[in-house]
């Protein structure tokens, strides 16, 4: 690896570093987008007492869930948690923490800490549960909270393609949380489905420039189906 | 007669304007879109990134990278396009969705609304409810009139944690249709057959009754 | 115009509505990727008094400098408003107001305002005049400044391509601010070089949904270059 | 003798390391980029937009809508993106540019500088400087040690309004290079030929001078 090749060529590089207690962001909406291969790796390294921050905890035995298996998660920072029996077990009996955030708010705290925003005001929440304890300020005769950026050890992403140098698209609805993610990890690992040299993808429509990424592999991705709804053709 | 669920979703389809851009949530408020009027084009946001968001795929046409916020396979429609979760946010609590349609456990005489948790059951978040009530500035709720124990879920006060404060001014039940404004619910049309009396009856918070309230006609 | 159809036929219905004492908010760097016939139906209308925030006021006789001549402009936003003669003797003579700001806190100022975002901390211009007056807090053992959105009557920007829709891309660095622009007027007109018909352009590569634009207007450009700078072939 | 203004950016291009994104001022650092060591590699950053600056396009490769901060006429490198303002100033905001180089008016002992305005000429504007100084945590100023009349530019304090506060840590002058911690100057490398008492001499701020200072080798 010289220059701006980002590309790994073992998962065990991709995550090397990864210890107990750190926080992992993690792109993808539900199972959609998910960096599946890289969550693995992280269930075979056994690394502990990790806070992740995902929109979701994926579905048992697939996604963020496998990670629960050996409980390996300490917190989780989402928006939503359903579907998810292990979860739910783990929750009640007091084994995870859970912060609940509204998903705007999620997906511009992650935005936020990519972008050097410490915080930023939200009407979202305010008056509720999540507003509480939190700096409420008025603008236009409007009351709004203030909420932090988060930032992560690692983030870990999914795209669809990206250059060596780490440029990189996504797919349909599987880009979702992805982008902000690559922003908010002080180390970003992207997998990809297909990697291409530098030159081949149109700098005006990569949607992930490779400043933001460290590193860089290509997976095979099953691409679990949650809800499998179908019309007569 | 209570409304069903296809007739709350004709009712509110009916406040659907040419070229609008609604977000409809899970439920009911997903009935909307079969009953958009005749030659009339809405465009339907999902907030996983989708705007232009089409029917269910054909077999051939399943892509698991093409979903919902409901996580259901879609397809896009004509004129769509696709972004981030910051985008689609940005989006919905920049003021820029022309109707949001949502369900409701409970809403009250402040306009304040409660739709994601239940103490004591799973907690399984507020998705981005609480992001699309703080956002839109028209909101229609889309809810049973009572509970199946026949509780009011229009209140003078929510019970149940807050999905957004001071926020709701429509709501259709399956009784009614009621606005919400100055601290008071306001009976504006009602199921056909159903009464004032039993409206204001299964009412929990101050229900104004005009003179006239005319039936919803189907 | 019906449903979804955003387009407009004349420059005319392009600005209907702008009235004396508005603020209006430009895309366009330099004199890249502006809204070269917006800004002149502007001149041609003779509205007065506007508040204009654009990174720059365009050069005398090109661009928003245009609007000097005939002192439309009462205010000026911007980062950098250099290069203008008739800017500087408007400014000196107190004709013109001018509040500069920082140009990512402008840029940011404008998305800001599209995404519902009323203010957001940044360290960028803390301990400078430009913090003077403003709301300081601490993060993380850092100072940052408290910057509020901005928002316009108007906002006018140039993209290459939209569907008639409004769904846009734009060439290269010509797109600049007119995206967070377009976001940030409760009336957005966009022209561009070409309008094709929905669903000629990919979902997953629009810019700007056409959720955000009002108005769209097929133009012809001059694109004056404001630095000739080439090298040898 | 002083450097010239290759030999400045000659040094500081000593500072890139392979792999390096780095945004380069208007004037003497643009320089810099002619200057990057055989074999490395480094993607220029154009806070306007672009992230992989190429050279000035040749008669038949010229693109008014592909410009740099300078407002110059650019191409774009092998692997380069394009991206909008909001866009970029998130990556220089967020720390994400590996390295600054710019100019200045002034720098004083405890890393402030002013480098975008002199009261009483035109105010041009900061332009992206002050998101630039506040974002990177490697910082670059390139300037010359005095001004036309011999007035240090290294100073106690900076006279001239501020373009960041504290955020600064490396000069390299015509005569030396110099770093900024514990609210002093420390003296690192001298021009070739040129006296530790000149530099000492022509620095207003308090200078802490090492037993031996080398000169920068060309």
């Amino acid at each position: 690896m010289a220059g701006f090749d980002k590309v790994v060529n073992t998962y065990e590089e991709a995550m090397a570093g990864l210890e107990d207690g750190m926080t992992v962001i993690a792109g993808g909406f539900g199972i959609c987008g998910i960096p599946e291969n890289l969550i693995n790796q992280i269930k075979k390294m056994g690394t502990k007492e990790l806070t992740i921050i995902s929109n979701n905890c994926g579905i048992d035995g697939f996604g963020l869930g496998v990670l629960l298996e050996d409980r390996q998660i300490k917190k989780m920072v989402s928006s939503y948690v359903g579907e998810n029996k292990l979860f739910e077990e783990q929750l009640l009996s007091g084994q995870l923490e859970v912060e609940l955030t509204p998903q705007g708010t999620l997906a511009e705290k992650m935005r936020a800490a990519g972008a050097g925003i410490p915080a930023f005001y939200t009407a979202t929440g305010y008056g509720t549960d999540i507003g509480e304890g939190k700096d409420v300020r008025e603008f236009n005769g409007r009351k709004y909270i203030l909420e932090e950026s988060i930032q992560g050890d690692f983030s870990i992403v999914k795209a669809w393609k990206a250059d060596r140098y780490g440029n990189a698209i996504y797919r349909n609805t599987a880009m979702n949380f992805n982008p902000m993610a690559a922003t908010a990890g002080k180390i970003c690992v992207m997998e990809v489905e297909e990697i291409v040299e530098p030159g081949e993808l149109d700098p005006m429509y990569v949607h992930t420039p490779g400043i933001y990424v460290d590193r860089l592999i290509q997976g095979t991705f099953e691409k679990r189906i949650e809800k499998r709804t179908v019309r007569e053709g | 007669m209570a409304l069903s669920r296809d007739q709350m979703a004709i009712r509110v389809a009916r406040e659907l304007q040419d070229g609008y851009y609604v977000n409809l949530g899970i439920g009911i408020p997903t009935l909307v879109a079969n009953h958009v009027p005749e030659g009339m084009e809405v465009m339907l946001q999902s907030e996983n990134g989708l705007l232009g968001m089409g029917p269910f795929p054909t077999e051939d046409q399943i892509d698991p990278d093409l979903i919902n916020a409901g996580k259901q396979l879609v397809t896009t429609a004509k004129g769509a396009s696709i972004f981030s979760s910051a985008e689609s946010f940005a989006m919905i609590r920049g003021g820029h969705v022309d109707l949001t349609v949502l369900g409701a456990f409970e809403v009250d005489v402040n306009g304040s609304i409660a739709s994601w948790m239940i103490p004591g059951k799973l907690i399984k978040g507020m998705g981005g409810a609480m992001d699309l009530v703080a956002g839109a500035d028209n909101i229609i709720v889309l809810m049973t009139h009572a509970d199946k124990y026949g509780n009011s879920k229009l209140l003078p006060q929510c019970n149940l944690p807050l999905t957004g404060a001071g926020c709701i001014t429509q709501v259709l039940t399956d009784l009614a249709y009621v606005e919400i404004r100055d601290g008071k619910f306001h009976l504006v049309e009602r199921a056909p057959g159903v009464s004032v009396e039993e409206i204001v009856e299964k009412t929990a918070g101050e229900m104004v009754v005009p003179d006239h309230v005319p039936e919803i006609q189907f």
